[in-house]
């Protein structure tokens, strides 16, 4: 049986790996991607039309802002759901293991972590702000975000780290993040233009159509990187301590 | 590549003495974290236990790191314009945290072996490995 | 260069495949995260925009801490209240 | 030239490390393992110019995902594929 699986695994790789050769060429500029009319559209429009230099950042949070949005929900779900279902009902299982943490916080390591910490809070600070010119944006920067949060609770411990970011905070702030996406694409939407028509905010705020665009894109990046900095971090308070909160990993 | 920039810094040195050093010093800088990691690569595979081997691969993968990353910075230092002088400035920051937290993560990573009782090897059973001529036994 | 890191790399996965600990094998793996820093900066200079590659270098220097703490962590902080009593019984180390 | 060496050499150190990663005992060392996978993905991923998603995979590969799969692996009773 085990032979047969792994005969049968070659095969499909094999077959994987000769249907590869149909694949345009590495770099190929008339291969269907790079030709079609779509990415030909928005490599001539976006800097006229958003003034935003990093293409994947304007098609991402301005072009297919709807997309995006929803992302951020899913992310927001399934930190929900995680929370929800470690947490469970009484008579769910029994909880015949209790862990006891019996530690003293590593002086080398917490302080290094003191130190690096902070850098790793303006580093996610300057990825979600130069999302625009530079690869980044607001999941990059909320990621690195909750990993510096992660950083507190592995070196001292879950307890610390609930102190600074409560759990009842961390979903208040995701959803806040989810808020402030959609209440830009509202105000666009209030102001005459459709939902997520960042160009109406135009007529508010003193700025040029185009640059109202980029202002927006960078007030949704800051929305998804409250969304993510919340849920990863209560992703982590919740997988390590098995839903308890306390003594985890 | 090392041949591309070493050809580079000597066909332009005549217009920029100054450039040509930063450069040269910057090229030997990649060549001794290379001879640097060598080294790490050959610990890693020839040391008899765990110990040993976290001395190799602490020590020379800091190092050539550092020396890598701060050869590459000076490289880069093409017109001595600002946009390069924030490149160095940025790459020195790569090379000072990989100087803090690498240290310390090795730190903890001998730390956890020691109180999961991995224990190095003594005298005894270093005569007994040279005995079967340096070979580890079968696991 | 780059292509030369990427080759010296093979002794250390051969240590990651033969090593006789757990603890060889995740020592191997900060060496490799480490030099991850060092490829990707040699990868800008190919494609001559070092200024946008240097910021992954910086991503990957300050978070390859998290990984060894986690597993430092996982190996030496906390045990299960039941498994506490006894003790365990030392090993020696395999010649 | 150069590129296409990257290519060649980071494809087949993938392969490598994804073999390894199911061929380990312990389940510890495989979610670190996966690690290396991630690291390698996002070399690729920069070698081929996608620049943003290189970015991602690197903060997700290096600070979230080892720390999340550890988590779970220490909930678990079962801590090695016997």
């Amino acid at each position: 049986m085990k032979r047969t699986a792994f005969i049968l695994v070659l095969l499909i790789g094999l077959l994987l790996a000769w249907a590869a050769r149909d694949f345009p060429a590495w770099g190929d500029p008339h291969s269907p991607a790079s030709s079609s009319a779509v990415s030909s559209h928005f490599i001539a429009n976006t800097g006229v039309d958003t003034e935003v230099p990093n293409m994947v950042t304007a098609v991402l949070a301005d072009y297919r802002g709807f997309d995006t949005m929803f992302e951020t929900v899913v992310v927001f779900i399934a930190g929900l759901a995680v929370f929800s279902i470690l947490r469970g009902g009484p008579n769910r299982r029994t909880r015949d293991r209790e862990f006891v943490v019996d530690f003293e916080p590593d002086l080398i390591v917490t302080n290094t972590v003191r130190l690096i910490v902070p850098v790793i809070q303006i580093f996610a600070l300057y990825v979600l702000a130069h999302g625009h010119v530079s690869p980044g944006g607001g999941f990059q920067g909320g990621v690195a975000m909750g990993a510096s949060f992660i950083l507190i609770a592995l070196s001292w411990d879950l307890k610390t780290a609930l102190a600074r970011f409560p759990i009842e905070r961390c979903f208040t702030v995701a959803a806040l993040g989810i808020v402030i996406y959609a209440g830009i694409g509202l105000l666009s939407m209030f102001l005459g233009g459709e939902f997520l028509d960042y160009a109406h905010l135009a007529k508010v705020f003193p700025v040029s159509p185009e640059m109202a665009r980029y202002h927006a894109m960078l007030g949704v990046e800051i929305g998804v990187g409250f969304t993510v900095t919340a849920i990863m971090f209560a992703l982590y308070a919740g997988l390590s301590t098995d839903g308890r909160m306390r003594d985890g990993l | 590549m090392i041949e591309t920039i070493a050809s580079a810094a000597l066909s332009e040195s005549a217009n920029s003495p100054g450039w040509f050093l930063v450069h040269s010093i910057g090229v030997g800088m990649g060549i001794l974290g290379l001879v640097f990691f060598l080294g790490t690569a050959v610990g890693m595979v020839r040391f008899p236990d765990f110990y040993t081997r976290m001395h190799a691969a602490g020590k020379g993968d800091t190092l050539s790191t550092m020396l890598m990353l701060a050869g590459f910075g000076l490289v880069m230092m093409e017109d001595f314009s600002a946009g390069s002088w924030l490149l160095l400035l940025k790459i020195l920051g790569i090379v000072l945290f990989i100087f803090i937290t690498t240290p310390s993560s090795s730190h903890a990573l001998m730390r956890a072996a020691f109180e999961d009782d991995e224990m190095p090897l003594g005298e005894k059973d270093l005569k007994k490995l040279r005995k079967r001529g340096g070979k580890p036994s079968a696991r | 260069m780059g292509a030369s890191l990427l080759v010296l790399m093979i002794p250390i996965l051969y240590r990651i495949i033969m090593g006789p600990t757990g603890f060889d094998r995740i020592l191997g793996v900060n060496v490799i995260g480490t030099k991850t820093a060092v490829i990707l900066v040699i990868i800008g200079t190919l494609f001559d925009r070092v200024d946008m590659f240097v910021d992954f270098a910086i991503a990957y220097a300050l978070l390859n801490f998290v990984g060894a703490i986690v597993v430092s962590r996982y190996f030496n902080r906390t045990v299960p209240l039941q498994e506490m009593e006894k003790p365990k019984p030392r090993r020696r180390a395999k010649v | 030239m150069g590129l296409e060496l990257f290519n060649t050499l980071i494809l087949s150190l993938l392969v490598v490390v994804a073999v390894l990663s199911l061929w380990v005992r312990d389940l510890v060392v495989s979610a670190v393992v996966f690690g290396i996978y991630s690291f390698l993905m996002c070399l690729l991923w920069a070698e081929m110019g996608a620049v943003d998603v290189a970015f991602t995979e690197a903060t997700v590969g290096a600070g979230v995902s080892t720390v999340v799969l550890i988590a779970t692996v220490f909930n678990l009773k079962r801590k090695a594929k016997d």
